[in-house]
C-alpha cells in the first residue's frame, strides 16, 4: 500500500543497481537507516527539501522497493523494518502533498503542513547528527592514540588493603555465577510488533468502509473509525483513504489542535458516492510490506 | 611557583585511622612531586578536591600546581625559582573528564601500542557512533526516542554501548517506565573533553533549526 | 644528553604487521620522552632490549637515556644543552630485576596510601562478585567477554579483582592478544576449595540452561 502515482508519468523506473552512475548509491548491506536513503536521494537531485523534490524523491522511493521485488532480489522486507519506517515517513509526505493546493486556511491543513515540516526538521536533525558522529569518531580515533597510565598497585600499597571478609560458600557462589550467567532480557522499552506480518492493505476498499459508517453515522472520530482496525497499516489506510475522501470534498475534517482528536464529518449528505472515485494509484497490487519496528516511531508518522 | 606554603588548614577534612602526611613542604619536590606520585596510581581521573584531600593543601593551591605541571611537561619553562628550562615529555597531564590523568603523547603512539596488551576497544561502528552521537546531546534519553531520531531500531546498538562503557542507563522515565541513557565518564574519557557542555554545537549542523530542542520535546 | 642520533640501523628486528615507529629524533623529546611513554604502561619491569626494539634504536642508547632519565627524575642536573637543572619528581624510575618501571616516590608513600586506600572496603561489592564468579566459571576469558556476558563494561571491576589478588592474567588470547583472565590460589583459599575443578557445578542452578555455552559462544 506504499505505493502511489509511479504512473503518473515519470517513467524512469529507478533500479536498484548501486553504484551506477546516476543510480540508486545505496548499498543495503551498508544501508544504514530509512533517512539515509531519503538524504542520499534527495542530494542526487541537488535539490533543496521542497515539496516537489520530496515528491520526486517519493516516486522514485517507491519505484526502488518496487524494482527490488520485481527482480525477485533476496532483499527481505521482513528484515528491513527501517522500510517501514521509511514508508510511514513517505506517507507523510503524500498526504501533505494531497492537499488542496494555494493558500492555506484551516486548522487541519496547518496541522498537516506541520507534519511535514516535522518531517523536514527531522530529515535535518538526522543529518546533524550523522554530521556530529562523524567528527565524533574522528576525535575518539585522534584520543585513541594517548594510553592512560593504569598500572597494576605497587606491592607496598596492596599490601595495605583492608583484608578481604569471605562469607560466600562454595554453593552460594555457585548460585551467584549461574544468576550473572544468565543470558540477560534487554530491558523493555515499548511494546514490540516484531511478529505481525502486515498484509497489502487497500486504501479503496477501507475508504468503502469508512464511507459506509460515516453516510449511517455523520459525525465520527478518527478514533472511532479506526477503533476495529486491526494493524497499523490499516489505520494508516484509512488517514489517507480520508485525505482522498477531503479532496473528493465527501467530508470535513476538525480537529482542535495539532495531534487532538481528529473529528470527521460526512459532508456530502444524499450525494452518490462510491469508493470507485479513490485514485487509481492505490489501485495496484502491492508487494506485502511487513517488518519490525519498535511501535512509537510508526505511531508518530501516522498520528 | 613556590613549594613553601604552610597553608594547610584551609585542606580536606582529616581522615582518621590513617598515616599521617608529612609536611609536604619538606620534602624534596613538594606539592608537584607529590601530585606525581599519587596520579601515577589513578585508574582514572581524579578531581583537585580529591587531590586535595589527600595531600591535605587548598585546593587552590592544588589547581595552581597542576597547571604548571601541565605546562612543564608540555615543555614550557616553569616560572619558579627551582623550575629550570623543562623539555616536552613522554607523559601528558591531562585534565579531562572532570579531572586529572597522566596519559602517553599521541606522538608516541606507535611505540607504546606494542606495549598495551588490552589496547582501546575496537573502533565503533557507524551506527553506534550516530547511536552515541544522539545519546549524548539528548541524555536523558529513552531508546525509543533515539530509534525515532536515528529512524531504525537502536536495541542492540545501545547494548553494545553499554558494554563498552560509554553509555549507561542513568534514570527511569517517571511516566512511561522506560530506561533514559545517558553518558558515562569514560565516554568523556576517550573524547578527551571535560564535561558533556564542550560537545560541539548541534546547532551549526542545523540550519534554520536552532528551536530544534523545542520541536524535539512536543513531537515525542 | 644528545636526541639526535641517526643511527636506527644497530636496533632490535623490527616487528612485522605493526605501524612504523617514527623517527624518534624528529619529535619533540626524542628518545627520552619515548622511553618516558612506553614507561607509563608498562606493567612489569621492562629490560632495556625490549625498549630497544620497541623503540628501534641501539641498547646502548637506551641505556643511557634511562641513565639520564633516572637522574633527572631523582633531581640531578642534566648534562645535556637541552636538559636543565632538574627538580626530584614524585616518580621515580627504578631499575629492579633486570628491568625499569616508573614507582612512586617513597617518601610520599603516606600520600599515596592514603588516596589509594580512601574508599577501599573489606568487602566485594556485587558488581565485583559477580564479575569474579563469570570469571571463575568462564577462566581463562578475556575482559570483553566478561562485559558481553554481564552487559556492562567491567575494565575497573577487574582491576579491582586483580588488586585484591583473587584474579589474574593467566594467558593471552593467541587469535586477539587480549588478556585472559583467570582466578587465583588467593581465590581458591578463600572459598576453601582445592582446584578450581572443585567448584560446585552450574547446571543446578540454571533450569533450562543446558546450552550455556552456546548461547555465550553466539554472543560474539
Amino acid at each position: 500500500m506504499i505505493q502511489d502515482a509511479y504512473d503518473d508519468g515519470d517513467a524512469s523506473l529507478p533500479l536498484p543497481e548501486p553504484g551506477k552512475a546516476g543510480r540508486f548509491e545505496v548499498r543495503l548491506e551498508n544501508f544504514n537507516g530509512p533517512f539515509d536513503l531519503l538524504l542520499s536521494l534527495i542530494s542526487k537531485h541537488e535539490l533543496n527539501i521542497t515539496e516537489i523534490a520530496l515528491a520526486k524523491v517519493t516516486d522514485e522511493f517507491i519505484g526502488y522497493i518496487r524494482a527490488f521485488s520485481a527482480a525477485g532480489d533476496s532483499f527481505s522486507l521482513d528484515e528491513a523494518s527501517e522500510f517501514l519506517v521509511i514508508a510511514a515517513t513517505l506517507l507523510d509526505l503524500k498526504a501533505a502533498r494531497l492537499l488542496p493546493a494555494g493558500e492555506v486556511e484551516d486548522e487541519e491543513d496547518i496541522a498537516l503542513l506541520e507534519a511535514r515540516d516535522l518531517l523536514f526538521a527531522r530529515l535535518l536533525q538526522y543529518k546533524a547528527f550523522k554530521e556530529i558522529a562523524r567528527q565524533m569518531g574522528s576525535r575518539l580515533v585522534e584520543e585513541s592514540t594517548r594510553f592512560p597510565r593504569q598500572a597494576a598497585l605497587e606491592p607496598q600499597f596492596a599490601a595495605m588493603m583492608p583484608e578481604l571478609t569471605w562469607r560466600m560458600s562454595p554453593t552460594d557462589f555457585a548460585a551467584l555465577a549461574a544468576k550473572a550467567l544468565e543470558p540477560r532480557e534487554p530491558a523493555p522499552t515499548e511494546v514490540g510488533i516484531g511478529h505481525l506480518h502486515a498484509p497489502a492493505v487497500s486504501v479503496r476498499e477501507q475508504a468503502d468502509i469508512i464511507g459506509h459508517r460515516l453516510q449511517e453515522q455523520g459525525v465520527l472520530s478518527f478514533r472511532q473509525l479506526t477503533a476495529d482496525a486491526d494493524s497499523l497499516l490499516v489505520v494508516v489506510a484509512r488517514f489517507l483513504a480520508l485525505l482522498e475522501m477531503f479532496r473528493d470534498m465527501v467530508i470535513a475534517l476538525d480537529q482542535a489542535a495539532p495531534l487532538g482528536e481528529l473529528t470527521v464529518r460526512w459532508s456530502a449528505g444524499e450525494r452518490t458516492w462510491t469508493a470507485d472515485s479513490i485514485s487509481e494509484e492505490y489501485d495496484q497490487d502491492v508487494p506485502p510490506v511487513t517488518g519490525r519496528g519498535n511501535e512509537g516511531e510508526i505511531h508518530e508518522r501516522t498520528h | 611557583m613556590s613549594e613553601h606554603t604552610e597553608d594547610h588548614a584551609g585542606g580536606a577534612p582529616a581522615v582518621s585511622a590513617e598515616p599521617p602526611v608529612p609536611d609536604l613542604a619538606s620534602l624534596p619536590g613538594g606539592v608537584p612531586a607529590a601530585l606525581e606520585a599519587v596520579l601515577l596510581v589513578v585508574e582514572e581521573p581524579v578531581t583537585e578536591m580529591q587531590l586535595a584531600a589527600a595531600l591535605e593543601v587548598p585546593v587552590e593551591r592544588v589547581a595552581e600546581a597542576l597547571a604548571d605541571l601541565k605546562a612543564e611537561y608540555d615543555g614550557y619553562t616553569g616560572q619558579g625559582p627551582d623550575t629550570g628550562p623543562a623539555r616536552r615529555r613522554g607523559i601528558e597531564l591531562r585534565n579531562v573528564a572532570g579531572g586529572w590523568r597522566f596519559y602517553t603523547r599521541s606522538e608516541f603512539a606507535a611505540v607504546v601500542g606494542r606495549f598495551v596488551l588490552d589496547g582501546q576497544s575496537a573502533r565503533l561502528s557507524q551506527a553506534a557512533l550516530e547511536t552515541l552521537a544522539v545519546i549524548a546531546y539528548r541524555q536523558p534519553v529513552a531508546r525509543s526516542r533515539v530509534s525515532a531520531i536515528r529512524g531504525v531500531n537502536v536495541d542492540s546498538v545501545v547494548r553494545t554501548l553499554v558494554q563498552r562503557g560509554l553509555v549507561t542507563d542513568v534514570a527511569t522515565d517517571p511516566e512511561t517506565g522506560a530506561v533514559l541513557y545517558g553518558t558515562t565518564p569514560l565516554f568523556l574519557e576517550r573524547l578527551g573533553i571535560g564535561t558533556v557542555a564542550d560537545l560541539p554545537k548541534l546547532s551549526p549542523h542545523l540550519p534554520g533549526l536552532e528551536n530544534l530542542q523545542d520541536f524535539d520535546d512536543t513531537t515525542y
